[in-house]
């Protein structure tokens, strides 16, 4: 397969290993369809060579012979051998075509099967919101369940069963790298099977149009190995830290009992608010406002001092802290690692 | 009152010809002068030229707001327009195009070439043509009208619920967007029941469904779906209507309505909606194949089936634009299936089409160079689309830019190239004149160029995972360079449709004078004068193979004998063409309008009352009354035999 | 020729009504979507009668928001869909602090006595303004054309679009238990 | 002593008369259930206590009143309480004296029965005006008790207090609830062991259920049981001994939840306790887990809707049962609990008998906490029974609440198959009385949003009159037999408790304002009377200062059912009052705000 | 036209009206009839795909519509097929007399059906605003009300017109056979809802 490289759309493909892109097949179903769409590639550009090489032909073929303008009087009597072509050409697109079917179907099947029957190893609750992912963990063991926003996290190898709900409007899950899109549809439940092949960051963005924000929907991925996941699972499920020293503990203050504290929740502390994204380790995840900032402090001020600047629209309100506020509040949020 | 015999009354015949007969003709067919007669015209060639023209500046919007898009996307993080306003653009765009120019566009040619190419006077229910173009107008002006008051739908082409419903969608945004379906739909079928009645019953004598022109072939089939699929999608705008408005719930999950629901009427229009589009471009490409190949199409038969099959499919494929949606896996097989299968009829097609050039003589003059252009390009297209149609392809690239990359070769390819094409050819019917050869050459190859420069990239970003409808992406994805292209591609694209329009105005001005038939064509609408007289034929041709004006080059036969003091058609037997009954043709009258005008105002204000679909049956039962009352004397012919 | 003259005139009347229909449809800035809010509120409502009043309450976006947030701050929850519960009614036509915008503003932001708590400090000014919009656009209260249809949600109340506008009358509950102070 | 001599006469006349005259019903032979030895003193002719007896019979011996005589009945006197808002509370009488508290703002009235009811003296607490904002079902209040010359009663805002029953002076008070959580009190206290105990209310807003003892001299705590948490806080110690394996485990508590979900998880504890002298255990249930969307808090959600045997003195739980674990329709298990002796599979048994709020009718044993049987008393199809060795509740999944889709037609509705409004026993009968309803609903569910103070819900519902169209239903049910002996349909929610007599007589009043007498055997209406607004309170009998028997009744409608007319709730909007509205839209023109109290007597 | 021609054949004879698929406005009016059928084909799609959605249908605590107003519409909706036929076949013999009594008898059907129709919006025991059965019912109904307005609105103009001097023309009993055509679809495309609407939900209970 690699050799066909030097085909510009492969040259897109198998060169690129973007973070977000189709190509990479750093997931089981990536990559199945990554080989089936290599497949369906060189067979369509066969037949695309075939139809341009006849036309370039019957260009070439009566080129320079005098037009007189009259209908080709012996045009018709040449109809028998086309006619006959044109069958032997029906016949080799309908093989063509049954082909690529069969493929397709036996991919599909496969992908299907790609994850073992029975109890989901690692099971995960995706639900959308105009515009952020609201990501929950469930285990049978209830208090270890954990709850983020806009980062996913898997373990490599493990098949996960992630389980797709929608809030509002009709949003779709996909992350190229690791398989095809789910629609995520109010009213409905749907799912999804990953089977991450290679540890790594990725990146996902809702497919669906879905509003205003439609654009800053994104969701970071990480596949790490058992032990990195297990690792950031106990991270996750500890509640946040007392605040150290007191501008942290006016930015506590402030965040567990104003504004902030009507939608967000940060485990161990009054604020329980469930409109937003959990605020319990935001200083782990990779960026702000589902991907619209990269995580940094810089950005953390910006967000907070106008989230509708770099995303209008979204739910998040001016709150209009002054200068203070803002110190102490980031200040806190800082510590939520 | 006088009873009069059938000989009593002026007819055309060795009696009454040439000049004397034109004149006669005109004083009954042609147009009284003044704005009153002009909204009252029912020509079918005035009509259809101000449909093509309407469509025109429907595809000039439509084509700056995608320049506006490309502009803020020719840069990551580009603050050029809002989120808000892109969001309108894009549905804006999508709308624009697919409703109010694609569609009503190839409705047009069929309204203006359909009655030449059957040889009769006038199209069917003429009146109703003159209605369905004011209705569309409105729904046009409606939409446009909404964006310049800044209450422009949102909600994409495609109108998504919840999306677009009650909760999501406040103000009447996607009220207009639905009203302004119902507009177009409206339109679109009383345009498809005239085709329909005009191919089948007004078809010059001798013209047997086996010698129907390809084009008027493909217009009926249009027609035919047009009537079967249009239903699907005023019904879907209907109930989102009803849900917004009167807070009905069908699409509302918790009472047991459903979100799909929506997608699937929607689809159920949408997927037949592109071969709508595709299907009469096929039709030009075979007429301008067979005139600069001069031979007649190959295979003739199976471009007809080829052109059945396609309707027939197309109802068969909606769901393989729900793949995402996660209904039962498994049934998804049969869609990727007949998806695929439409290839066959189009291979079909294609392949004649070459093979036709093979065994002629082919001419590559400018409606030419667009066919070639369409063949490289819809196949590319379509062959794009033989991926999608498996189900875990589309899982990744639905709703990206390489689906974006795909209906563009097919819709622009596929139909706008040969739409071009056959501007150009039958420019002299339209105009008179012919349009220039050099102008139209540069204008190609640039269009051509720019195209592929334009929206092959997209294909890459697609691949490289960035999803359509997006107001704005990051750097480091590697989207920047692709989208770079596409934008200078766009403006390159925009530049050569530009000059393709600079030379219909110079054309139209100063363009060289054609005769009848400039090409030496072989089709009836040939036989009429460029452009045509008010009355399209002087006598009602007769037609003996599928090629008539090349096997008749002494002289056409004609018929004799329709009444010239009233508007009189000859209609014949549906599978032969036998000459069967006279029937008359309404006279022009301004009721059409006043009943658009009524049907404006009530689904205007049917956004904002319910009450208005009840008040509203008076004022258009009353006009829709007078636009039927029979006026005049009574006709002295015939009395009860 | 003054048949003609007659007839272009009708039509240029007709013409003209069909424009007047589209300006109809043109409400300045009524559907913008800005999430900001514009004016941006300062200090709490002017109960003489505030200038972003009109703003708000004739902003179909802001209803709309004002929708999602009664259900977020779990207005709903004591209110119902403006039925009431353990709160009184909204969708009536009694008040008992006042109807306008400007009262009910004062009412979410400082609370009242007998149980309706005082948002100030939990939700943002604008915010308490987008809710004022839509409790009144449950008796009807702003202009039709951008009154809020059902939500996606259990059905309960009939439209805002169908309803009839609420006369209002400010008059106490009388059941309303008293706790005379003596 | 002569009359009451001539009352009996009459009772013993009349039931022989009603024996002859009807083919005797099956309850008629004793089902050798009776009341728990020690839990239900003799006769004395006064009421102290909302449950009548620490077995909670709300059976008066007296029988004056019966079957023969009971047309007769008349109004003796009446007085107005001056409260327009629901009357759940049970009159008191003692000596000579009634004490009646009414809902917010909770004053109580000391009455003078050798003067007609004149009022003594009146109490006002003056708690606080914003505890209206947080009472999730009308501002009600469920009666005071006396106990040791002294009052005890809770007001709204969260306090308990004392006063001289003589004076009317407030002894001491202590406040438990904090009204910005949402916590309030609306239930009767009970006295018992030198403790007043104390629940509180507020399951929709998030409140962590807790029961309280305090000393019934000092009002100082002296313990405090949590519903959720871990096991210190809940007071499970060694001698914590549930019977089935599902309740068992350490901090359940806190691993039945998502983390931190326990401690705004619900679990209060508004409804009745009962008291066993003999074992020294009390007997309480719990509420609704919070929030009622139960996909916010997969697991079973201990140790909400469940019922606890606690020891009085130290609080220390001895068993628990949790009847509705994961709690999906708001089913609280607060219902009484009436402590009968009774024989189960032909030996005699220490029992408490339990109408659930899920439609079971529970026979568990006081000592070991089993489940001895649970039947359906009311139509359910939330629920395909109970199973007795595991003690499961038995789901049914289509009935299932789900987000962003409707689930439709659950029976019972959320306030079950019957509310808090306490039932009856009478040893006489061996029957069980149980004023109850019959409502369906359909509930969607969307995310709650916690905030402090305002409600945790999550549901949308709306509800509606179950098989049959009649939305209450008056049961007699054999606990023995394990079936009801009669029933009687109401078209309205019966939303007062019962009252059994000595005289074979069973009373209770309905939204309408209609105030019924039954015969206690067979069921048939012999005497009823239009009062001036519904009825939502618990009906007593005593011995007035005349030795008269009186019946004594407030009226009032209000709470959950009967908001609509006293919060003047809008009938447009069905999911009102949580949904209650919808079934109730036809109150206001059956009945109007009222509050009054009503006593009667045979005319001398 | 400026290319020789030669005369093939003269039309003169033909006639100048001719009832049935001859005619030209057969052909619209069957085009509507397509139209109109995949209206109700698709709202009928959609009934049963709403009915799936739901665990009883019609979904408790709802009753099935009452009978009475739709029955009564029905029986005289196919009843009044007996004029409709007699006034085609009077139209198709042209007999002026005859095809005004008729006209006459289908307005006053028309007319009382609309009456009735009122009635049945009152009697399906539920509103468009409860759930999506609500809505979907009242939208069949509403889509065949509208079919049934129009076709009376239609017939009553066209009784108007044949009391005129324009009732001497030929075509104008086309017309009026047409309409007679149009007629007996609306009344088939009834017969399915009727069955949707009233019988369905009392027989899958």
């Amino acid at each position: 397969m690699r050799r066909l490289a030097l085909l510009p759309l492969l040259a897109a493909l198998g060169g690129c290993e973007g973070i977000q892109a189709i190509g990479p097949r750093n997931g089981a179903e990536a990559a199945a369809i990554s080989d089936l769409f290599t497949v369906f590639l060189i067979v369509t550009l066969l037949f695309y060579a075939a139809v341009i090489a006849f036309l370039v032909a019957a260009y070439w073929r009566r080129r320079g012979e005098r037009q007189d303008g009259l209908p080709d009087p012996d045009g018709t009597n040449r109809d028998k051998p086309l006619n006959t072509a044109l069958l032997v050409w029906i016949g080799a697109v309908i093989i063509g075509l049954t082909g690529l079917t069969l493929a397709s179907y036996l991919t599909d099947r496969a992908i299907a099967r790609s994850v073992p029957p029975g109890e989901p190893v690692l099971s995960v609750e995706i639900v959308a919101n105009q515009w952020w992912w609201d990501i929950h963990y469930h285990f049978p063991d209830p208090s270890k369940n954990i709850r983020t926003a806009n980062e996913l996290h898997l373990p490599v190898g493990v098949p996960a069963m992630i389980y797709l709900k929608s809030n509002d409007v009709i949003h779709s899950f996909w992350v190229p790298n690791l398989a095809g899109k789910q629609d995520l549809i109010p009213g409905k439940l749907t799912d999804l099977a990953l089977v991450p092949r290679k540890p790594g960051r990725y990146r996902g963005q809702c497919a669906e149009y879905c509003g205003i924000q439609h654009a800053h929907m994104a969701l970071d991925v990480t596949v790490e190995s058992k032990e990195d996941f297990a690792l950031w699972l106990a991270t996750q499920q500890r509640p946040a830290p007392a605040p150290a020293n007191p501008l942290q503990q006016a930015g506590f203050d402030y965040v567990t009992t104003r504004e902030c504290s009507s939608c967000h929740a940060i485990a161990g502390t009054p604020a329980s608010g469930q409109v937003g994204p959990d605020l319990t380790h935001l200083l782990s995840r990779r960026s702000l406002g589902a991907g619209t900032y990269p995580m940094t402090r810089g950005h953390l001020y910006a967000w907070i001092a106008d989230p509708q600047s770099a995303k209008p629209g979204n739910n998040m309100p001016v709150v209009g802290l002054d200068a203070d506020q803002l110190h102490a509040v980031v200040a806190y949020l800082e510590t939520l690692r | 009152m006088t009873v009069l015999t059938a000989h009593d009354l002026p007819r055309d015949g060795e009696k009454l010809k040439g000049v004397a007969l034109h004149a006669r003709l005109e004083k009954t067919w042609s147009r009284q002068p003044g704005l009153w007669a002009w909204l009252s015209d029912v020509d079918h060639k005035a009509i259809g030229r101000r449909y093509i023209v309407t469509a025109m500046v429907f595809l000039l919007l439509g084509g700056i707001a995608s320049l506006v898009m490309r502009l803020q996307l020719a840069k990551p993080e580009s603050g050029l327009i809002s989120a808000q306003r892109y969001n309108e653009l894009f549905t804006m765009h999508g709308t624009t195009m697919m409703f109010l120019f694609a569609v009503p566009v190839m409705e047009a040619m069929a309204v203006f070439l359909v009655p030449l190419m059957v040889g009769t006077r006038a199209i069917s229910f003429p009146r109703l043509n003159a209605f369905s173009y004011f209705t569309y107008l409105a729904g046009g002006v409606l939409l446009w009208a909404a964006f310049l008051l800044n209450i422009a739908p949102d909600a994409g082409w495609f109108a998504y619920v919840p999306l677009s419903g009650p909760e999501f969608s406040p103000g009447k945004r996607s009220d207009i967007w639905a009203q302004m379906v119902t507009f177009t739909e409206v339109a679109g079928l009383c345009v498809a029941v005239e085709i329909t009645a005009t191919t089948l019953k007004q078809r010059a004598p001798g013209m047997s469904l086996a010698r129907m022109p390809l084009f008027v072939w493909a217009a009926l089939i249009t027609a035919l779906m047009t009537i079967f699929s249009m239903p699907a999608i005023a019904l879907a705008s209907g109930f989102l209507i009803s849900d917004r408005l009167v807070g009905t719930h069908f699409y509302n999950p918790y009472e047991h309505g459903d979100a799909l629901l929506w997608q699937h009427l929607f689809w159920f229009f949408g997927h037949p909606e592109v071969y709508m589009i595709f299907l009469p471009a096929t039709g030009f490409v075979s007429h301008i194949v067979e005139t600069f190949s001069r031979r007649a199409v190959l295979a003739y038969p199976a471009m007809v089936l080829a052109l059945v099959t396609v309707g027939i499919i197309a109802f068969g494929v909606w769901v393989h634009h729900m793949f995402a949606t996660g209904l039962p896996r498994l049934g998804f097989a049969f869609y990727t299936a007949a998806t695929m299968a439409v290839s066959i009829p189009a291979g079909i097609q294609i392949f004649c089409w070459i093979a036709t050039i093979w065994a002629g003589r082919p001419r590559f003059e400018v409606p030419m160079l667009w066919v070639v252009g369409f063949i490289v390009t819809f196949v590319l297209g379509g062959l794009s689309g033989v991926m999608q149609a498996s189900v875990p392809i589309d899982l990744q690239v639905h709703d990206t830019y390489f689906v974006v990359a795909h209906f563009h070769y097919v819709l622009i390819g596929g139909a706008v190239f040969p739409l071009l094409g056959a501007f150009t050819y039958w420019f002299p019917k339209f105009t008179g004149r012919m349009m220039d050869e050099g102008l139209g050459k540069i204008a190609f190859w640039t269009a051509f160029v720019s195209f592929q420069l334009t929206f092959f990239p997209m294909h890459i970003s697609g691949m490289l995972g960035m999803p359509r409808r997006i107001y704005t992406y990051p750097s480091g994805l590697g989207w920047e360079e692709p989208n770079l292209l596409s934008t200078v591609g766009a403006f390159a694209f925009a530049a050569a449709l530009g000059l393709f329009l600079v030379n219909v105005f110079v054309s139209m001005w100063r363009g060289r004078v054609a005769g009848a038939n400039p090409w030496d064509a072989s089709g009836l609408e040939w036989a009429a004068a460029s452009p045509p007289a008010s009355y399209n034929f002087a006598h009602i041709p007769v037609v003996t193979s599928r090629t008539p004006l090349w096997d008749n080059r002494d002289a056409l036969p004609v018929m004799t004998g329709l009444r010239v003091d009233d508007r009189e058609l000859l209609l014949t037997t549906v599978m032969e063409a036998r000459p069967d009954v006279r029937e008359p043709s309404p006279e022009p009258s301004i009721w059409p309008l006043m009943s658009s005008l009524a049907v404006t105002v009530v689904f205007v204000s049917s956004i904002f009352t319910p009450w208005a679909v009840v008040l509203g049956l008076l004022p258009v039962g009353a006009a829709l009354t007078a636009w039927f009352w029979p006026k005049g004397p009574v006709t002295p012919e015939p009395v009860i035999e | 020729m003054l048949r003609q003259r007659r007839l272009d005139c009708r039509v240029a009347a007709l013409l003209a009504m069909t424009g007047a229909t589209l300006i109809s449809l043109a409400g300045c800035d009524r559907e913008e979507r800005d999430a900001r809010g514009k004016p941006l509120p300062e200090g709490p409502a002017n109960l003489a009668g505030d200038p972003r009043a009109p703003e708000y309450e004739n902003n179909s976006f802001h209803l709309a928001q004002g929708q999602r947030l009664y259900g977020w701050m779990n207005c709903s929850g004591c209110h119902a869909t403006g039925g009431g519960g353990m709160g009184p009614p909204l969708m009536d036509n009694e008040w008992r602090y006042g109807g306008r915008m400007e009262d009910i503003v004062t009412t979410i932001w400082n609370g009242r006595p007998n149980g309706m708590p005082a948002w100030k400090g939990k939700i943002t000014e604008q915010q308490a303004w987008e809710l004022a919009a839509y409790v009144r656009s449950m008796s009807a209260q702003p202009r039709q054309d951008v009154l809020s249809g059902r939500s996606d949600d259990i059905s309960s109340t009939e439209p805002a679009t169908l309803s009839e506008r609420e006369k209002q009358k400010a008059e106490a509950n009388e059941t309303l238990p008293t706790d005379e102070q003596d | 002593m002569g009359k009451a001599g001539l009352g009996h006469v009459c009772a013993s006349l009349a039931t022989v008369l009603l024996a002859t005259a009807a083919p005797l019903p099956a309850s008629a032979q004793p089902n050798g259930a009776r009341p728990a030895a020690g839990a239900s003193g003799a006769e004395d002719g006064q009421w102290t206590m909302p449950s009548k007896d620490y077995a909670s019979t709300r059976y008066s011996g007296l029988n004056q009143i019966n079957g023969g005589n009971v047309a007769r009945l008349k109004l003796a006197f009446s007085f107005d309480t001056n409260n327009r808002r629901g009357q759940e509370a049970a009159p008191i009488v003692v000596g000579s004296t009634m004490y009646v508290i009414t809902p917010y703002p909770n004053y109580v009235w000391a009455l003078d029965l050798t003067k007609n009811g004149k009022p003594k003296w009146v109490f006002r607490p003056h708690p606080k005006p914003a505890s209206q904002g947080v009472a999730c079902c009308d501002v009600v209040n469920r009666g005071a008790v006396f106990s040791g010359g002294r009052i005890y009663f809770n007001t709204l805002d969260g306090s308990v207090f004392a006063i001289d029953a003589a004076s009317g002076r407030q002894v001491w008070r202590t406040n438990l609830g904090n009204i910005n959580k949402g916590e309030t009190i609306t239930m009767a206290p009970l006295v018992a062991e030198g403790k007043v105990l104390v629940g509180n209310a507020g399951g929709e807003f998030g409140v962590r259920g807790w029961l309280v003892a305090l000393d019934a001299g000092s009002g100082r705590v002296a313990w405090k049981a949590w519903s959720t948490g871990p096991d210190k806080d809940v007071l499970i110690g060694p001698g914590f001994h549930p019977f089935y394996a599902m309740d068992r485990g350490k901090d359940l508590g806190v691993k039945s939840w998502p983390a931190e979900a326990w401690k705004i998880g619900g679990g209060t504890t508004w409804g009745w306790i009962s008291y066993d002298p003999k074992l020294k255990t009390i007997f309480y249930g719990t509420g609704n887990p919070g929030p009622w969307n139960p996909t916010q808090r997969p697991g079973d959600n201990k140790f909400t809707t469940g019922v606890f045997a606690r020891d009085i003195a130290t609080g220390q739980a001895r068993w628990y049962y949790q009847s509705s674990p994961h709690d999906l329709f708001d089913h609280d298990d607060i219902n009484e609990q009436v402590l009968l002796d009774m024989p189960v599979g032909g030996r005699m048994r220490q029992v408490l008998v339990r109408p659930g709020r899920n439609g079971y009718m529970y026979v568990i044993d006081r000592r070991s906490g089993q489940v001895y049987s649970a039947d359906s008393y009311g139509f359910i199809n939330s629920s395909k029974g109970v199973d007795l060795r595991t003690g499961r509740l038995i789901p049914v999944a289509a009935k299932e609440p789900k987000e962003g889709r409707v689930t439709r037609n659950i029976c019972p509705a959320a306030p079950g198959a019957k509310d808090w409004n306490p039932s009856a026993f009478s040893p006489r009968t061996g029957l069980l009385y149980v004023p109850h309803i019959n409502l369906c609903m359909d509930e969607g569910t969307i995310e709650a949003n916690y905030i402090a103070g305002t409600p945790y819900l999550g549901a949308e519902v709306k509800m509606y009159a179950g098989p049959g169209g009649n939305r209450g239903i008056f049961t007699a049910w054999d606990p023995v037999r394990r079936r009801a002996a009669w029933e009687l349909k109401e078209d309205l929610p019966l939303w007062s408790g019962a009252l059994a007599t000595g005289g074979d007589l069973v009373f209770y009043g309905t939204m309408e304002g209609w105030f019924k007498a039954l015969d206690a055997r067979s069921g048939k209406l012999l005497w009823q009377v239009k009062l001036d607004s519904g009825i939502i309170s618990q009906p007593v009998s005593y011995r007035g200062p005349d030795g008269r028997q009186y019946v004594a009744v407030l009226t009032g409608v209000g709470g959950w059912a009967g908001a609509i007319v006293s919060a003047q709730l809008d009938p447009r909007d069905p999911t009102a009052a949580l949904g209650m509205v919808n079934a109730m839209r036809d109150l206001p023109r059956k009945t109007k705000a009222g509050g009054r109290l009503y006593v009667f007597a045979l005319p001398r | 036209m400026n290319m020789p021609v030669k005369f093939a054949g003269d039309l003169t004879e033909l006639p100048t009206h001719a009832y049935g698929h001859r005619s030209l406005t057969w052909w619209g009016i069957i085009a509507f009839f397509a139209i109109e059928g995949t209206f109700f084909a698709l709202a009928i799609a959609t009934y049963f795909y709403l009915a799936g959605g739901e665990q009883s249908w019609p979904p408790a605590p709802f009753r099935p519509p009452s009978l009475l107003a739709g029955t009564l519409f029905t029986i005289l909706i196919v009843a009044s097929e007996l004029p409709n036929t007699l006034l085609k076949r009077a139209a198709e013999k042209k007999d002026l007399r005859t095809v005004q009594k008729y006209l006459l008898a289908m307005s006053a059907v028309g007319f009382v059906l609309l009456v009735l129709r009122a009635f049945e919006f009152a009697s399906l025991n539920v509103l468009w605003t409860d759930n999506a059965y609500g809505s979907i019912l009242w939208a069949l109904l509403f889509l065949h009300t509208t079919h049934i307005a129009t076709d009376a609105g239609d017939t009553f103009v066209l009784t108007g017109l044949m009391f005129t001097r324009h009732a001497v023309e030929a075509r104008r009993f086309v017309d009026v056979a047409e309409n007679a055509m149009y007629w007996r679809f609306v009344w088939i495309c009834w017969l399915p809802i009727y069955f949707l609407i009233y019988w369905l939900p009392r027989l899958i209970q």
